[in-house]
């Protein structure tokens, strides 16, 4: 867990905390953040495309199935659970069941930098995993509000909703780069490796270092979440890893595919969902879905969770 | 006789397609765009997580500014943060605008 | 009726956090701020060595808009490089701002 | 009394220079510039080949006001995509910008 | 021929229009779109400098005179047909041509990954032609606007105008680092390659991500140049690029530099000409000149016309 | 002394003042400059935190007291002469002794590439120096002018502005960096060493190239300075480095370390110190303190001055 905690990456996590909470004038000039997260985006995919390509369909399809289920049984029950027990307004719940429901990018790229760190394999085309499980859960939680609650006007429909999603850029990105990697084979690879491919984990620092940065103003916002929302932001991810490692060794992944799945089940999304739901679900207050994905879960994911999980594969691995 | 509306609509960033498209749709000739940051009753929104605004400038007459308005009016004011207001501009020559 | 004072500051950058929340210490329901750079008596201020300006908007009543003023003017005017200016504009509904 | 006139100027970014340079030698005493993007009658500004727009705001006396507007016109208007538009703004001393 | 379509590059920039015609909101902040340009200008100009540091005077020469030949005398027949046979007013004729006359670096950089891939050797100071070949056509093309129409007020002179285009951002890049490159030798390349040599493929294929959404946007501008500019797009570059490979073979170039000579003549300029025409050409539609260059001849060029030309080279060189 | 001037970061700045003095229409946008100068702090101080988790505490003691005694002193001494001297008013001269008494980031890099390029060894851990000597000057330089001066109102305490500064972007980035780097060790350093070590001079490049745009725009202020300005700015720097480079020597230092010491004292800040004066004292004109800086000092450290120190501490040394 020492080796999780201290590396740069979470290092530069909680370094932006400290600097958000001693007010430093410390600021990502917003186009870095955008380029970063299109360098991650293309970097994931790309990468993934391409051990995708050194892999056959019978691996891919069960851990496939599986993510898929993930993505669309999660969201359900975090909406029914957070209506129930949080007393959550319909959008509310609907958009906090989309930023669990679907994941996180740097979540899971910080699993990968786990299980390369630790000289654990895992399955080339998780990836292609992530790439998938973006977009169902969020499509979802918006369908469960609209079923629940009727918005004063003008409202996008879910066939409309699903193409912009499809043509946003987080999942357009990954997606388009996944086939990119997936055609250009070793020969294409090797030609963008040494931008895409070496100096990524500095990047990933960078961009926790900004992601730092605003988590830790929204730390201020925890209390106005109330005990219950921290209770649910490590509570879902833990439980949600269970699962998704549970199902990936059902579904014939490896120790550390395992549990790479485990860890997108348990990640909260907040590149794609955050933006949807502005969009679609503006009545829902992002006090609630950013605090708990960003503040909560995600520092949560990779300084505790990753390592835990880990242990818990290697238990039921075992 | 020169005198416009300077219509300026402060919104949400992802709304910026939609509703310059619906301006223009409304007689609007054109607008100027640009990126802010804010705070309003709905929060902070000055980081990529919670959001940032566009501010849509457009220089219509003052019927026109009112059927926008409307449209605004009914279509996201309710649901959305976003402010609008207007003033009087004078301009050199109203054909470009009108 | 609908009328409120845009009142807009341009400053120092690194002024932007102190007066942001000084307008709203004195009454602002909210601001929209944008990077501007610019030229005046104190010099070019157009790159990050020379600075570069903040430019805060806010709608506010006329007397919160003299408080401010009076305010800046104490604080800041004699010191910073940096103007003030208001002029009238129509909103929608007056109570997102007053 | 303080009632001065803020004039704005929308031109194609790569003007910036050459227009900030005369309006400041027409009496300007200083300008603010922002990066906009834009739609009008010569189409879509808003990205780096069909090129971008810069807003140019000064804050000059009526007559200044309109001796450069006269230059733009004459210079400008008739060959590129530009708008310019003015209206008073209450400022607090008039002596920075006079 | 697969091999160019199938590189990251050319996928990218694929992916770019499909992006655009999906109307997603993928968008590049344009200070990341700047910030590559200003990366590609050095890498290619330093990497051409170096490498003409290690080339002698009399390889340069005859090369050199045939790149100049090229940029002269295309601006003055590509203006002339546009003019009779496409029947564009004085301006948008002068603005194609000084588009057409000029070249693009980043066609360019697809032609040396297209060598690079398929193992065919050039001459490494290829990039000082481009350096020579961006300006000269710009300024024969405002030249011949200025002769044949008068323009209402306050024209900038020739003499202006070129001083404005040396010190222009792209010229004064390219010669820049181009002289930077040919001073400072093996150990100061060494010094800086990791930056401006080794990612340079990737970031290429960034900006062509960029390129396509652009050229994904001009696409519904094709119908309003008609198909004469779609004919036009198509058959310059061909004819261009058979004089350039052939003067590149007299002129003593190997196949790979002769083919890579007829790139530069096919290619069409669209960072220095498009700013150049918006200031000295202003009543030039962007319609006409951004569409053919972008959205017809540059992906034309990247993707059927280098092995095409490719082709032609090998059957002129046997 | 060829070498250092024949590097590619001293040519781009020489092109950035040339292409200043040509009015050329090259720019580097805003959130590039703050993205390069983001990156630099974050490189420096990573890199500087492993070398010094290389290091005995005995062998860092005595340099890091010579350090942080120059940096308390030398505003001492320069705020007085500027007085006296100089006869500048309070502000300007105290804004003077905040630019002199702390340190450039980018100098100090272009220090490490000189010897680097030479091949002379120096103490890996100079770039903690570089960490400890960035603020106390400024401040000390701070309190002088409120002891010597009474603005009309409204000042923040000198407490205040200490808090300010060690939160202040370039003292967060470097200190918290140089930490992270001493926590994370080896594995840790090789994970992000592709995106922060092997660039690093490339990124150098770009930056040094954006500070010529700016020192050049600044030549023509340097009439309003005066020669006593120019006079200063080469005197100060230079009675600085010897003051170093002997102080270095005493510490223990190598003649490498030594001469890096000495090349810090002499360097003037042009990140940290224009911000600070911007908010603190604003009644200094910047047309001093900035000419001053960027435009004399710093370009006569890389191209003359560094080389010249190093003469001096073999001279020294031997
Ligand atoms: N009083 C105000 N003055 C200026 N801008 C405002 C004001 N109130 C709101 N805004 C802007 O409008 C956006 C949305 O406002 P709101 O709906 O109040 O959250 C804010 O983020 C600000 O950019
Ligand atoms: N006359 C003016 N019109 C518009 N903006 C101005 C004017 N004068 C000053 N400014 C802006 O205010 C900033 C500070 O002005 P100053 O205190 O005059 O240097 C400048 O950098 C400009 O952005
Ligand atoms: N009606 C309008 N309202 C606001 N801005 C406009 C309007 N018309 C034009 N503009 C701006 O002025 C620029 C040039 O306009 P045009 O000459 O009409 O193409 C456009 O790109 C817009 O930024
Ligand atoms: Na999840
Ligand atoms: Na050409
Ligand atoms: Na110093």
């Amino acid at each position: 867990m020492l080796t999780s905690i201290l590396s740069p990456m979470v290092l530069a996590f909680l370094l932006g905390i400290i600097a958000s909470r001693l007010k430093s004038d410390l600021k990502f000039p917003d186009s870095l953040y955008q380029s970063l997260t299109i360098y991650l985006l293309i970097a994931i995919g790309l990468k993934g495309g391409y051990k995708l390509s050194l892999a056959t369909f019978e691996e891919v399809a069960l851990p496939a199935a599986a993510a898929i289920a993930l993505c669309c049984m999660i969201p359900l029950w975090t909406y029914a659970i957070m209506r129930k027990a949080g007393k959550f307004s319909v959008p509310n719940a609907a958009a906090l069941a989309a930023h669990y429901g679907s994941v996180s990018a740097v979540t899971f790229s910080a699993a990968l930098a786990f299980h390369e760190g630790l000289g654990i394999s895992f399955e080339g085309f998780m990836p292609s995993m992530l790439a998938m499980m973006e977009i169902p859960a969020i499509l979802i939680a918006i369908a469960l509000a609209r079923m629940n609650y009727t918005s004063s006007a003008g409202q996008a429909s879910i066939k409309e909703i699903a193409r912009e999603l499809l043509a946003g850029k987080s999942s357009l990105l990954l997606i388009g780069f996944v086939i990119i990697g997936l055609a250009v084979g070793k020969t294409g690879w090797e030609q963008v490796s040494p931008l895409f491919d070496m100096p990524f984990k500095g990047v990933l620092t960078l961009f926790l270092l900004e992601a730092g940065l605003v988590a830790g103003r929204k730390l201020s916002d925890l209390k106005k979440g109330g005990l219950l929302l921290i209770a649910f932001g490590i509570m879902f991810p833990i439980l949600h890893a269970i699962l998704g490692i549970w199902l990936g060794h059902l579904a014939g992944l490896s120790l550390g595919g395992a549990t790479i799945l485990g860890v997108l089940a348990a990640s909260a999304s907040y590149i794609a969902a955050p933006a949807a739901c502005r969009v679609a679900l503006p009545e829902a207050n992002p006090s609630y879905y950013l605090t708990a994905a960003l503040a909560i879960t995600f520092p949560f994911n990779i300084i505790v969770g990753i390592p835990l999980y880990h242990e818990f594969a290697v238990y039921m691995f075992n | 006789m020169n005198t416009l509306m300077l219509l300026t609509i402060i919104a949400e960033e992802n709304l910026a397609g939609p509703i310059e498209e619906e301006i223009v749709k409304l007689g609007a000739k054109g607008y100027t765009s640009s990126a802010v940051s804010g705070k309003g009753v709905s929060g902070v929104r000055d980081n990529q997580w919670d959001g940032e605004n566009i501010k849509i400038e457009t220089i219509v007459s003052e019927s026109i500014c009112q059927t926008i308005l409307n449209h605004l009016q009914t279509k996201y004011f309710e649901r959305y943060p976003m402010i609008a207001f207007y003033h009087p501009v004078t301009v050199i020559r109203t054909t470009q605008f009108t």
